[in-house]
């Protein structure tokens, strides 16, 4: 009954790294990807291989910038509601070329709402596709259009200037419709029916083991694929990959990959190896607009002046995190400029604001005032809820309680507003505001979880999803953004950064701002 | 008679508990000739099983502590030999036979293997095969109905007195020269009893064995004994051929327990004589003869000084002051007396 | 024989007066004889490793109790110096929030060690009756007792908690009824085997025929006889009981932050082995320590109280 | 002894049911489901998802298709895990957990009885306080923690052994020992408190008096003997063991069953869960039911009637 | 003749496979002393627990003073029967609890049926059974290992007298005891009996013992009785070849007389299905078929 699985010899050879032409980069995931189905993932593990194994119509280099990929050439419309985007002469894996009408089978197939597609709302900006999802429309009134094999036109509902990143995201990715058709489970297993178009090819999955890549040889940019093999290891603990990375195990450790370890922030900046990029994403603190005290504005501003973000991030976060002034991260364009809404850690508006909270509330002293942070278990938001915890209770006498909740819990208590503070954090899906301002536009959104609502607000997001001018556009965001700092139904507490670690060896390997890292360009140079 | 087999001098063997020191054996001499049986008896805790367990070097070191004399066997002292050289003497030249038959077999072991082990322990010569025969023929001496199929059984299916058989089995398996039965007959009934003991008495005859039996029955002591030794507190208080002390008793504790025994003539309204109180705390004995807090004739000296051991006759000795030619002469009390003359008289019309 | 046999000493002829017995003495118990209690204590303090264990635990509470009441640091008092390492200002360094690891580590003694004597006394309470209760009725009753405590075993632990993490709000209470869900199986599986070589001892029929009933005979008979068992079942609870509570602790169902028991205070330390040692170091220590003493304390006593091991 | 096992399996049957209904309620009534996320899911894919997954059923035919899928041994699909079922997920996992599991268990059990045994032996001497003292430490260094600074200091300081992952015999050796440490400690005690009282027993006096030698007696006769409360603490523990340890798994990355116990239940995993438990049962079960075969065997002064004794 | 206090019909009790008594019947009078002989394992003691309802019976009926005991159900009845019918086991280490100090031992009891609530009261009735049994006040704060085997039987006794019963069942009471205190034991049993009017089943193996104290003997063997009749008869007019066998096995102090005794083995007849009781003499009662019977007795 002897089963450590997979052949020894075979591993060998591959955690040696380059020997000659044959450059290996090992890494490490933190689970097993939950799926590989382009259009059933829905989560960063799943699309970082999704990412390497095909290839949408552009791909977002590691500068941030669209690329064109599986299309050659894209033309949009005036109006910016029409792309007309002619394909590349590529192949499948298992050698059919690709076709428009693999990209819109994948789509369509991911709008039916029989296939219950989590992610199907990224492709929401092609026209009709929010009400086919919804079991509203039908798939005949889809903005899909296969004008031949090599060209494909898609309708948008709305100018959507993000469009051409979008089609970068896995959701968008193209599927072999043959495959797919005759093989209801086709990516539930590596072997011929996984078959790809991307620069790697998906050559083992050792369920909650490890992933090989292999590099493609018929990609059709194949002479800039650098790596010819990629070892993903599956390692659910930090301090365990922190580990392989030190004995040489792994190559890479941080985003979106794996996290390093707080512990051990400190001594990779202190050896100078680690590394901070900019990330669009932002930790939060959200009010329940509803609770007791922290319905009241004032409240909400006291507590939110009142958090020490620089000492956050130099004291706990250490990875050179950025602290939020603002409910855009910096690193969206246009928004760079924006982090300015308020002082950093500024006690004595948070005291005045305090003071107006209570006279407002009726409240006499300020220890009567009970606020509990919800958290959900995880090392850095307990670690940060005590911080500001301390904080609060240091600057502004109030009780503070930490409700430390299992992650369905947690979630199922923020959906109800059964909390007073809860953290959440948001992650763009493609650089641009509107995916960090559109979560307020209503109380019902399901991932405003305040329950603060404000018509002005909404009618500001509206105008800006119809504008087609870039410029009025940021400024109508702009304009909402300046909103909400000013209620205050969030406390920004920073803006995320991606950071990493890696071996002296490998070059071009750095998330970009969505914090992805595209496999295509790392090399290895020993 | 023939040549001296054991002889045990001065011994003496304390404990170390944690409410002091135990002198459980103080002070025992006896020998032992070949083919010869000594009984001792004596009542609970007074140092039967430790001197018996003595012989073998079977005491636990801690905490008991061999404290001084000597052990000859065959002339030579068992006490300074190492585990080592006991191994070679246990089983092999001493056997034991241990009291309560129903724990003394490995119950989860065949009765077969547990025989052929001291067979194959202590014959260099013995293969697996002259080993289990050899253990048959040893089943069927102690008289164990189909020794073949009986060979492969637990002892959970043997009834008491059968197991006891194959204890004794054991015993007799690399033929020693010393066998020490510790209380063999207790736990059994009296029918049993008395196989068993017709059984050792068999063995003794067709291989000149010696054997120390200990028991507290006299009734068996009269059947098998040569010779007996009278123990309490630790001490030998009576020693003697069989016939004088059953018929010729000279110590008070001898009395003592010939006279409650009940006797099939007894009538049921008289009450039986006992010996009232309980036996000395051996971690503290009492000066004088430690009989004496119990002795209906105990004299001043008996609680200061301890009695030696007055001779009765060639072979007969008995370790009280009443013997000392100064203390008054103490008749052997009636109701003891009376019996014994009885037996006499019985025995006399049978036997004159 | 001839050499115990001497010449016939002179002796003094009055002193061969018949005086007969000693009837006070006769009926009279051994007078240097050791109570039980006494005797148990006298067997305990004779276990080195078991005095030390006491000695240890004593001084442990001490500190429990005292440390936190007198230090100049609290427990949650964040220094703003972060990850030092143990000087002679912060003897055991501090942690990633510059909290002093001294108080903290006897802060959360005081959790962990409620924490286990809860576990023991769960244990107690219902692990020892349902085993009791099983081992002595026996049959039917049995088999059907100890197929819920199997049932208990696998039905999912996780999902259990997270319902009372639904309907209870955090704290200690909720933390001792998830203890007390599956806490006791062991003990009952082990004291149910007790009692089943206990219950037909003379001394548990004697008592029947006196007509005890049920619980008369688990207080009086089972239990004090099936004492050894337990303690040794006990001092494996403890160290359980206190690593659950971490876990509790982690789904949110113990104390919370800033709060700390040594569980928690080890499983976060244990990811700042490589950098900053001392913060697993002395919990982890403390705990191993204290566990250690439990053992040495609760084998020390099943020895002591062994009727078997006593003459 | 047939009527017995046949009268056990009917229990274990029961048992099984019960605990399918228990799972399946408390399941059921814990917060979350298995789609939920940090974005949320809009209601009409949540709908859809449901529907897939038959979870808009009423709670009545959802528990009939868990007992049914009980009674097939098929759960169905991760929810999860798209399209990996869930018996492949176990089948996958187990024989890991379990290579593991056996290697912890022998070595728990070896030298667990190993050093018990020495210490009965040398009752009151040093080797006796070392046993003692090495059995305590194992059960008071709790397994995360070692797991933690085998891996620190063997893995990555001296590079005797790899750190994480699971690529033949040299892998299992650091979490095996992990594993084992705290149940080695306990069977050493185990042993040595039974072995002590059977020392003190007729038959090895007997054995000692046949002038069998010390050690011989302990293998041949006692041992045996004193086996019997090491092999009741055995079975459930072996259950446990063999089925995988989180904790051990996550530390060193193996891709065994155990992680399935906990995440499944984070993830709301319905289908895992119910395959996890009711695998899990059934071993647990078994092994109880081993365990009082095992007696029988073991000591043949035990019959099986339904009542030890 | 007096009243029966017992009457046991038919009584058979099986474990599993084994048929431990065989459908036995006997009465016991008010004021006897029953003894009860047998090889080990023929059933004495299992008849002995069945009477005082500690194994429920299989088969059989038992009546107490009149009375069914298997009919009495309620709680109350069943306290009752308890403080009618003692018992006082074979092992006298075995049967007190270790944990429990002789005045715990006999409270208990007490304590069970809410007997002399009264702590003063209760003291000095647990003084006054230490006391009858002759033992001292002050031992009642001692644990049982601190006392011999003769006092701890003591203990027993006084345990089962706590109760005042009627009727004691005595299991080998004196058998793990050696020769002097056997005796000692034995004669507070008689002098208990004389005082206070007990009736006593006495199970042993030791036929010497049974026969100084017991007024009639049953001899038992393989769960069946195969001879009852007055202690007189039995030991001077055997019947049965087993019973006869049983007494040639005593032996006697009487060193002389052993050197040349002859035991008479027993040699199992089988007794087919017509087997019965019959009368010998008056009260003397053998257990065989009518063609043995005539051959025993010549
Ligand atoms: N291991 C021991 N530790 C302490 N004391 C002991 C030990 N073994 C025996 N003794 C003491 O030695 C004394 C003699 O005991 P021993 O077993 O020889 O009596 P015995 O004559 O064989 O009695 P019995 O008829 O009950 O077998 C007793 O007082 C007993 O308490
Ligand atoms: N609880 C029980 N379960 C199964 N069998 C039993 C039980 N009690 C007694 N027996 C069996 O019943 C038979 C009679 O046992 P019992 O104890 O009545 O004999 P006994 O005459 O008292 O013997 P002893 O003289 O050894 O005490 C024996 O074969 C015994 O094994
Ligand atoms: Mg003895
Ligand atoms: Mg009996």
């Amino acid at each position: 009954a002897c089963n450590f699985g997979g052949s020894k010899d075979k591993d060998e050879s591959s955690g040696s790294g380059s020997k000659g032409g044959d450059k290996t980069l090992n890494l490490s995931i933190t689970s097993e990807p939950p799926s590989l189905n382009p259009q059933l993932a829905n989560d960063s593990t799943s699309g970082a291989v999704i990412r390497a194994a095909f290839e949408g119509l552009t791909r977002v280099d590691k500068d941030g910038n669209v690329q064109n990929a599986a299309a050659e050439d894209v033309k949009v419309s005036d109006d910016k509601l029409t792309y007309t985007f002619k394909l590349r002469d590529t192949k499948w894996s298992n050698g059919d070329s690709v076709v428009a009408g693999d990209f819109a089978y994948a789509w369509k197939w991911a709008l039916d709402p029989k296939n219950a597609s989590e992610y199907a709302s990224i492709l929401y900006p092609i026209k009709g596709a929010e009400a086919y999802n919804s079991g509203k429309g039908s798939a005949d009134d889809l903005g899909i259009k296969v004008v031949d094999d090599k060209t494909l036109e898609v309708t948008l509902e709305n100018p959507t200037p993000y469009f051409l990143e979008l089609t970068a995201f896995y959701t968008y990715m193209p599927v072999n419709e043959k495959v797919v058709k005759d093989n209801k489970k086709w990516y539930a297993e590596a072997g011929d029916t996984y078959v790809t178009n991307g620069p790697f090819t998906l050559s083992e999955w050792k369920h909650n083991d490890s992933i090989t890549l292999k590099k493609y040889a018929d990609y059709w940019d194949k002479d800039n694929v650098a790596l010819s093999t990629v070892n993903i290891k599956m390692v659910e603990s930090e301090t365990t990959a922190n580990r392989m990375f030190k004995s040489g195990d792994i190559d890479y450790l941080g985003s979106p990959y794996q996290t390093v370890p707080l512990d051990a922030m400190d001594a990779y900046k202190k050896d100078k190896s680690l590394k901070s990029v900019p990330y669009a994403a932002i930790y939060e603190y959200k009010f329940n607009t509803k609770g007791k005290f922290t319905k009241n504005a004032n409240i909400r501003k006291a507590l939110s002046y009142a958090i020490d973000r620089q000492g956050l991030a130099d004291n706990v976060l250490k990875g050179g995190q950025k602290p939020a002034l603002s409910n855009v991260p910096i690193a969206i364009e246009g928004f760079e400029e924006e982090n300015n809404k308020f002082k950093d850690n500024d006690i004595e508006a948070a005291k005045k604001a305090l003071a107006d909270g209570m006279k407002e509330l009726g409240v006499k002293k300020a220890s009567d005032i009970k606020i509990g942070i919800s958290i959900n278990t995880s090392e850095a938001h307990a670690a940060i809820a005590q911080y500001i915890q301390e904080g609060w209770h240091k600057n502004l006498g109030i009780e503070i309680k930490i409700d430390n909740s299992e992650w369905q819990v947690y979630l199922d208590k923020v959906t109800a507003l059964d909390f007073d503070v809860a953290r959440m954090g948001w992650i763009a899906d493609y650089n641009d505001a509107y995916t960090f301002l559109e979560r307020y536009d209503t109380a019902k959104n399901g991932n405003n979880d305040t329950g603060w609502e404000d018509p002005k607000y909404k009618s500001l997001l509206v105008s800006a999803t119809k504008e087609t001018d870039e410029n009025k556009r940021l400024d109508l965001l702009k304009q909402a953004n300046t909103l909400l700092a000013e209620q205050m139904p969030i406390a920004p507490i920073y803006f995320y950064v991606n950071n990493y670690v890696s071996k002296d060896y490998v070059k071009n390997m750095a998330p970009n701002k969505i914090g992805e890292i595209d496999l295509k360009a790392v090399d290895i140079q020993k | 008679m023939s040549e001296t087999l054991l002889e045990v001098k001065d011994l003496k063997i304390n404990f170390k508990t944690y409410a002091g020191i135990v002198q459980a054996v103080r002070g025992v001499n006896f020998d032992l000739k070949q083919g010869e049986t000594l009984a001792i008896v004596g009542e609970s805790g007074s140092g039967k099983s430790v001197t018996s367990n003595a012989l073998m070097k079977l005491i636990p070191q801690p905490p008991g502590i061999y404290d001084q004399g000597q052990i000859l066997f065959e002339g030579r002292d068992l006490i300074p030999l190492t585990e080592k050289e006991m191994t070679k003497i246990r089983g092999n030249e001493i056997a034991m036979i241990f009291q309560d038959p129903m724990t003394a077999l490995n119950p989860t072991m065949k009765v077969g293997k547990q025989i052929m082990e001291v067979i194959l322990k202590h014959n260099k010569k013995a293969t697996r095969d002259s080993a289990k025969k050899r253990a048959i023929e040893l089943l069927d001496e102690v008289g164990i109905p189909y020794p073949e199929k009986r060979f492969k059984q637990y002892p959970h299916e043997f009834s008491g007195g059968m197991r006891q058989r194959v204890v004794i089995a054991i015993a007799l398996a690399a033929e020693p020269k010393l066998l020490i039965a510790d209380e063999p007959t207790t736990a059994l009934d009296v029918t049993i009893q008395a196989q068993i003991i017709e059984l050792m008495k068999k063995i003794q005859k067709n291989s000149n064995t010696s054997i120390i039996f200990i028991t507290h029955d006299l009734g068996v002591v009269a059947n098998i004994a040569d010779r007996v030794a009278v123990m309490y507190a630790g001490q030998i208080v009576e020693y003697g051929g069989v016939n004088e002390i059953f018929y010729n008793p000279r110590h008070p504790y001898t009395w003592g327990l010939l006279g409650s025994m009940p006797d099939l003539e007894n009538s049921e309204d008289e009450l039986l004589r006992t010996i009232p109180g309980s036996p000395p705390d051996l971690t503290n004995p009492p000066k004088g003869d430690a009989f004496a807090p119990r002795n209906e004739f105990a004299m001043q000296i008996d609680y200061e000084e301890e009695p030696p051991m007055f001779q009765v006759s060639e072979t007969h000795f008995a370790k009280t002051w009443l013997l000392h030619p100064d203390a008054p002469q103490i008749p052997i009390p009636e109701a003891v007396q009376k019996r014994i003359d009885g037996y006499l008289a019985k025995d006399g019309v049978k036997h004159v | 024989m001839t050499q115990s046999f001497k010449e016939i000493p002179k002796i003094s002829k009055d002193k061969f007066k018949i005086i007969g017995r000693n009837d006070k003495d006769t009926e009279k118990l051994a007078d240097k004889s050791v109570s039980f209690w006494k005797e148990v204590r006298l067997r305990f303090s004779h276990n080195k490793l078991a005095v030390f264990g006491l000695v240890v635990l004593v001084i442990v509470a001490l500190l429990a109790i005292f440390v936190p009441l007198l230090s100049p640091y609290s427990y949650r008092e964040q220094l703003g110096l972060y990850n030092a390492p143990p000087s002679s200002k912060h003897w055991f360094g501090t942690d990633d929030l510059g909290r002093d690891v001294f108080v903290r580590v006897w802060f959360g003694a005081r959790i962990s060690l409620f924490i286990g004597l809860s576990a023991a006394i769960i244990d107690l309470i219902i692990g020892v009756t349902w085993g009791a209760v099983s081992g002595l009725l026996g049959g039917r009753v049995d088999d059907i007792m100890m197929r819920i405590a199997d049932v208990l075993t696998a039905v999912p632990y996780l999902l259990v908690v997270i319902i009372l993490l639904v309907v209870m709000k955090p704290g200690l209470i909720p933390l001792i009824v998830a203890l007390s869900i599956t806490g006791w199986v062991k003990m009952a599986r082990i004291v149910r085997g007790e009692v089943l070589s206990i219950k037909n001892q003379e001394y548990v029929l004697a008592a029947r025929t006196l007509g005890a009933g049920t619980k008369h005979i688990i207080l009086k008979h089972l239990v004090p006889n099936a004492l050894g068992a337990i303690l040794v079942t006990m001092t494996l609870t403890i160290p359980s009981a206190i690593f659950t509570e971490s876990f509790l602790s982690y789904l949110g169902l113990g104390v919370s932050e800033p709060m700390a028991s040594w569980g928690t205070m080890a499983s976060e330390g244990n990811k700042a082995l490589d950098t900053a040692p001392w913060r697993l170091i002395f919990p982890a220590v403390f705990i191993s320590l204290t566990i250690f003493a439990f053992n040495a304390v609760g084998d020390g006593l099943r020895d002591a109280l062994d009727p078997k091991l006593r003459k | 002894m047939v009527k017995y096992i046949l009268k056990r399996l009917a229990y274990i049957l029961v048992a099984l049911f019960v605990i399918v209904t228990a799972t399946f309620f408390l399941m059921r009534i814990a917060p979350g489901s298995p789609f939920a996320s940090e974005k949320s899911v809009p209601p009409e894919i949540q709908k859809a998802l449901n529907e897939e997954y038959g979870l808009n059923n009423p709670w009545y035919i959802q528990y009939k298709d868990y007992l049914v899928s009980t009674a097939k041994f098929d759960f169905g699909e991760s929810m999860k895990y798209k399209g990996r079922s869930t018996n492949d997920m176990i089948s996958e996992s187990f024989p890991i957990s379990l290579t593991l599991g056996i290697e912890a268990m022998l070595l728990a059990v070896g030298f667990g009885i190993l050093i018990g045994a020495a210490s009965a032996l040398y009752h009151n001497k040093w080797p006796d306080y070392l046993g003692t003292t090495f059995a305590v430490l194992g059960i008071s260094v709790p397994s995360f923690i070692l797991a933690g600074l085998l891996q620190y200091f063997v893995g990555l300081k001296w590079e005797l052994l790899p750190i994480a992952g699971w690529n033949g015999f040299m892998y299992s050796i650091l979490p095996a020992i992990s594993i084992a440490i705290m149940d080695m400690g306990f069977v050493a005690k185990l042993t040595r408190s039974s072995m002590l009282e059977q020392n003190h027993s007729e038959y090895v006096k007997m054995a000692r008096a046949k002038g069998i030698g010390k050690w011989t007696t302990l293998f041949k006769h006692s041992l045996r003997n004193a086996l019997m409360p090491v092999v009741t603490y055995l079975g459930p523990l072996a259950a446990g063991v063999i089925t995988g340890s989180f904790i051990i798994e996550q530390i060193f990355a193996i891709p065994g069953l155990g992680k399935y116990f906990v995440t499944s239940i984070s993830n709301r995993d319905y289908t895992v869960i119910m395959g996890t438990t009711v695998f899990y049962s059934i071993i647990l079960l078994f092994a109880v039911l081993l365990v009082d075969i095992l007696y029988v065997i073991i000591d043949p002064r035990i019959k099986l009637k339904g009542a030890k004794k | 003749m007096s009243e029966k206090i017992l009457e046991v019909k038919n009584l058979t009790q099986q474990f599993g496979s084994i048929k431990a008594v065989d459908g036995i019947s006997f009465d016991v009078y008010k004021g006897e002393t029953l003894g009860l002989v047998g090889e080990s394992g023929c059933g004495k003691s299992t008849t002995g627990r069945s009477i005082i309802r500690l194994y429920d019976m299989t088969d059989g009926e038992i009546r107490f003073k009149g009375e069914d005991i298997n009919g009495k159900k309620s709680k109350r009845d069943l306290k009752e029967f308890n403080r009618e019918m003692q018992m006082i086991f074979q092992d006298p280490y075995a049967s007190l609890n270790p944990r429990m100090t002789a005045g715990e031992i006999i409270e208990e009891g007490f304590e069970i049926h809410g007997l002399y609530k009264n702590r003063k009261e209760r003291k000095e009735k647990i003084g006054s059974l230490l006391e009858v049994v002759g033992l001292n006040r002050e031992h009642a704060n001692r644990y049982a290992h601190e006392f011999s085997g003769g006092q701890r039987q003591r203990i027993g006794i006084a345990r089962a007298l706590s109760l005042n019963p009627s009727f004691i069942i005595a299991d080998e009471p004196i058998s793990a005891l050696d020769v002097s205190i056997q005796a000692q034991v034995v004669n507070l049993l008689k002098e208990l009996q004389r005082k206070h009017g007990l009736t006593y089943l006495f199970i042993a193996h030791d036929l010497s013992m049974v026969k100084y104290i017991s007024d009639r003997i049953a001899v038992m063997r393989r769960g069946k009785i195969l001879e009852l009749g007055t202690s007189e008869e039995i030991y001077q007019n055997p019947i049965h070849p087993y019973t006869k066998s049983l007494l040639s096995a005593i032996p006697l102090p009487d060193p002389i007389s052993e050197s040349t005794r002859v035991r008479i083995p027993y040699e199992h007849e089988d007794t087919d299905a017509e087997a019965t009781m019959h009368e010998v003499f008056p009260g003397h009662f053998v257990y065989g078929t009518d063609q043995q019977i005539a051959k025993w007795y010549k």
